[in-house]
């Protein structure tokens, strides 16, 4: 019996070693894995590339990470927010490297990798200083720019339900890039409000096929936690 | 004496332009009040980069669901009929031309609709993207919603942009304070003025050649 | 309001002319648009490009089709099967063109076209004869073709339950090819079991959210028919 | 006397060397068999390429649902945990590496793992190639299942394909009335025969090198 379901964040983490890439999901605060990213600072490792659409906000979550100073390299396409000071000034101080990429790059690079193919001429960022020094090319009679797949060794998203099978369902805009990450990484960790017990999911509207997801974890969600 | 449009007069007049059954991508900032001015007996379907279609109004305060937010990270709610999807999607509907307008703040647009507004450029300063270059070459119309003076009175109409570019010739509209503009191959138009201004003025102010816009065979091919 | 209903098949049919691309969805019997595929033929337009993953079998659907000389291309994965004779002899007559595509590229090249990509490097038919004369690339170490989208004017594709902004879901492996050809056509016709009323589905589970789809035309299932 | 496996025993025999937790592809035709082999208790995860995952087996006689089909176009059924996609998924999966295993028939496979199993390249056939090349370089191994010889006696396991190429390197196990064989960048080495039969006898057989299996190390990198 397969069952990828894991007991404790620490045991979600198994195997992430310094120099990891490491996806995680999220836009602004929806799905954005928290309670993976603090037991990730928790496993005490480092030179991390992280890709992610922001660069934290705040103190929590990935400005947390960037603040314990795990993180070496940034690919995000929104670093700059009111409250990134954390990102700021790990930047301003050449402390953090930063990939800034177009947010729909981002994504069609990940679905790139999660899929197979092995590059892509995207039609944004061409003639700008975001596609500097990238191979381009006119394509019936549209400019569009080389862009690589993004793959990483781990990825972190949040879903709403799962099951032993890895199989995910997810909850309104908190879906982002949860479908896509789980795609493109060798070990996709999900954390979820709920585990349910397999069959509970109807197949015709799982998200993600547990065949992209290697472990569940359940973490009540926080508005639970603080009534229990 | 000039009467300039405030935010709302420039929201309305935007939202004048959009036609029913519009798919419709209102960026963050200034774009968003659009929403306010869109009649609500038409079906205008206003999509989100962060996964949702059919986006409707803000929910009364301490209704906010915060997995239910737009690209301005601000609590939002569903239209019955919209849906939701992931990121992936999202950026496929921009940039496979399925919106049919985005609207979008910007530093400078050039008068052959070259848009200038993700980054300054400025040394020290950081700089974040998001989805801006995306939507920009990917809606099949971006109008450019903008004040159209800086504080120091530069005109933020340009013949060419000196900001680091979002896209080329991908404008085709410019909603300001004090004129509409129609931007494209053939060069910057005027479609209406506030009262008091007349086109001398406006091409002192902005200092690049303007023609009256003489109908939709001018703007963007 | 929009209502992107029509009540006919024929009306449905409204502007394909001759010499238009048409992509057909459906993988075997499961999701094959048969009523629209009639409604085309009745249409009596030709020179048709088609794109549909096979070239029809026994006597209906794109095997009606062919049999009525209307397509002068089809691009597709999989046309010699035990009942393809209208292709067959088509093909060995010399009335109709085939460019065959490994289905994994076809649904690429589909997606590639619905999301905007100007051209994909894809890893499959790479050293084979089906990649002649294209342009390839070792990247990372692997070996990939370049592969160019594939646009049509016109996608018929069949789904479970549609509403009147042409929000769709599918039933099983029905769902097989029309996702991504509604994502791909400039004007996708959607035929549903069922029009329900907006709202009815829930907008977690829609698999084609309505900007793909122009319009949708309820055809009772054929078993449902036979009974009636 | 030669104890020639039958399809049955070739099917149970690829079966043993799918481990639990695996997700495998089953070509149409011969490889199918293999999953009236795969122990019940075992999750293995079966995807096909028409959309689905956790495929089950055919259902009773007048029980078919013809919207639930297989790559082949039969009938299956669905097990508790299975999900539907499309098909830009459904070859996501496929060529993105996430198929542990595929099981396809051939006309040839050399040595070095190259296979040809789509078209026989003779006049007149009309080509289909259907999903064999994509199974074939996208997933992590790929197995074949073949009979070793055609009806006229030549090895379908050759030095050098003369059939039009599915993919290059791509074979790691070949599966055969008369020997299980490893193949790839080493070449082809023998990991078991048929009761009665010789390395010797194989290598008249074949007409190609083949060595005793040494263990993964001379599988597939």
């Amino acid at each position: 019996m397969i069952d990828k379901s894991v007991t404790s964040l620490e045991a979600a983490m198994g195997g992430i070693a310094n120099g990891a890439s490491v996806m995680i999901g999220g836009f602004g605060t929806a799905g954005m894995p928290d309670e993976l990213i603090d037991a990730l600072i928790a496993r005490n490792i480092g030179d991390l590339t992280i890709i992610s659409n922001n660069a934290g906000n705040g103190e929590t979550g990935v400005a947390a990470l960037i603040k314990a100073g795990r993180v070496r390299k940034i690919v995000c396409s929104f670093p700059r927010q009111a409250d990134s000071h954390h990102f700021d000034a790990a930047y301003r101080a050449g402390r953090i490297e930063l990939e800034l990429v177009p947010q729909g790059n981002l994504a069609a690079r990940i679905h790139a990798a999660g899929a197979g193919l092995g590059a892509i001429f995207t039609p944004t960022g061409f003639g700008t200083t975001l596609a500097q020094g990238k191979e381009t090319r006119r394509i019936d009679g549209k400019d569009y720019v080389l862009e690589l797949p993004i793959h990483a060794d781990y990825a972190l998203i949040k879903a709403h339900k799962g099951d032993r099978w890895g199989n995910l369902i997810y909850r309104k805009t908190a879906r982002n890039f949860g479908p896509i990450m789980a795609m493109a990484a060798k070990t996709t960790i999900a954390q979820v409000a709920e585990i349910v017990p397999l069959g509970d999911l109807d197949p015709e509207v799982i998200v993600t096929p547990g065949i992209f997801v290697q472990r569940v974890v359940e973490v009540a969600p926080a508005y639970l936690a603080a009534t229990a | 004496m000039i009467n300039r449009f405030n935010r709302d007069q420039m929201a309305a007049r935007v939202a004048s332009d959009i036609p029913e059954g519009a798919y419709v991508n209102l960026g963050i900032g200034l774009p968003t009040m659009v929403a306010n001015f869109l009649p609500q007996e038409r079906d205008i379907f206003l999509q989100s980069e962060n996964g949702l279609l059919g986006m409707g109004p803000q929910p009364p305060a301490g209704e906010e669901d915060w997995e239910l937010i737009n690209a301005g990270k601000q609590a939002v709610t569903l239209r019955q009929g919209g849906s939701y999807f992931h990121h992936g999607d999202s950026f496929a509907m921009m940039r496979g031309g399925h919106i049919d307008i985005c609207v979008l703040g910007a530093f400078q647009v050039s008068i052959r609709g070259d848009l200038a507004n993700w980054h300054t450029g400025e040394a020290g300063t950081i700089p974040a993207v998001g989805g801006a270059m995306d939507l920009a070459v990917g809606a099949k119309q971006t109008f450019v919603m903008m004040e159209l003076l800086t504080k120091q009175g530069d005109s933020k109409l340009v013949e060419t942009c000196t900001y680091p570019l979002t896209g080329l010739s991908c404008v085709s509209r410019i909603y300001t304070d004090l004129a509409v503009f129609s931007v494209g191959s053939t060069g910057a138009s005027v479609i209406e003025m506030v009262d008091g201004l007349s086109l001398d003025n406006l091409r002192k102010l902005t200092g690049v050649p303007l023609s009256e816009f003489r109908g939709e065979a001018e703007s963007r091919q």
